[in-house]
């Protein structure tokens, strides 16, 4: 079956309405939209994350997330999927990741977005910093507690 | 006995220790992935249980994969974006 | 922990983006928006689905809907939850029910989402009848084979 | 025989059956859901397979639920909304 796709990283916000476009013009059925706002979490010595500042590969992590597609549309029934990932520093409250999806029914949509979240977290080049109030930094790894610097 | 010569970008908290921008790594033929994660065991500022990603041609490349001379490499950290 | 709630059953449509700042007032993290649009599905003869008709007691639905609330919580760690379904004829491609949530972690706000519906399509009196291009309805009763009429 | 009567409203497939408004059933007491359900069972129109709700002050009655004089039900379908 086909689905209509769109992968984009940039420095740049999309608007939510233009995914819902995006999403609803080939859907009838079910579309869910996810938005990842960064949190204000305790980096430790009472400090609280006040921004997060991401880089990766664009061009890469955009074929990774083709990949992701595949397997996706392997799993479910999913007629479009939207992703936009913001690169650079983003504030506490501001989204940085933004997904759309259409499906016929909605547990391939809300399957299909779980699914894909967790592989982004697996596989696509994207880092991410945190940059406290004090503007102490600290790089997230997932696999490791977390480094101070 | 052959050297190869080759660039090297680290990206996340890699990059900290590093260098933020191109750096060049060189070892004797034949060269493979794992020979630089030996390498990369050199540097006390690297967790010992980091897991280390090399990436040539936009691809994750395993610990066989023969790194030849001129090539552009990239050293990734865990991912954590989304 | 507190949580913000909206319900609300009624034949008029709601702006999706009332949903997003409802939802994001509260939240950092994560917020999921669904809507469920009507389906051209297929009604046997030939006849495809034209629109739906909804039929419901509101003020009961918006009872059983504060019991699912009270059950996501327990289950959830979620911050907001709105939820509007329309009443009355909505055409195919329209989209009949709107909902919102936002969790500090994503994977509360699908799991909760996922639930909602769930729970919605087995207590909230809300009842539909499909109407066909050629204006035969039947009534859809899920446990059973589909009554025609 | 004291006999209860009630008004009772129908939604969905089942308001085709019963009417579209609402209808008066009599029972003699004690009148129980199960009583009610039972007596559904006459009209052939009704799919013997239908599950139907009891609603008395907007919840859902269990079969022993006693049904007194004067009451306001709904009969449901099984829901389809979402």
């Amino acid at each position: 079956m086909s689905m209509l796709q769109h992968f984009s990283i940039s420095s740049e916000p999309v608007n939510a309405d233009a995914i819902k476009a995006f999403v609803q013009e080939v859907s009838t059925g079910a579309t869910v939209i996810f938005e990842g706002i960064v949190r204000p979490d305790d980096m430790g010595d009472q400090e609280q994350v006040a921004s997060i500042e991401y880089e990766g590969l664009p061009e890469m992590a955009i074929k990774e997330l083709e990949k992701i597609a595949v397997q996706l549309q392997s799993q479910f029934e999913i007629q479009s999927i939207y992703f936009h990932h913001l690169l650079g520093k983003v504030a506490v409250g501001q989204t940085a990741v933004w997904v759309g999806i259409s499906a016929k029914h909605r547990k391939d949509a809300f399957g299909a977005l779980d699914v894909l979240m967790d592989e982004v977290k697996k596989t696509v080049p994207i880092f991410k910093k945190e940059i406290g109030q004090e503007n102490s930094t600290k790089w997230v790894v997932p696999t490791l507690q977390n480094e101070k610097k | 006995m052959a050297e190869i010569s080759v660039d090297i970008m680290a990206f996340g908290i890699l990059k900290d220790t590093l260098g933020h921008d191109w750096f060049v790594w060189k070892h004797p033929e034949p060269a493979r992935v794992l020979d630089l994660r030996n390498w990369l065991k050199q540097f006390p500022t690297i967790h010992p249980q980091l897991p280390i990603a090399v990436v040539f041609d936009q691809t994750y490349q395993p610990d066989d994969y023969e790194i030849k001379d001129g090539m552009k490499l990239y050293l990734m950290p865990p991912v954590s974006g989304g």
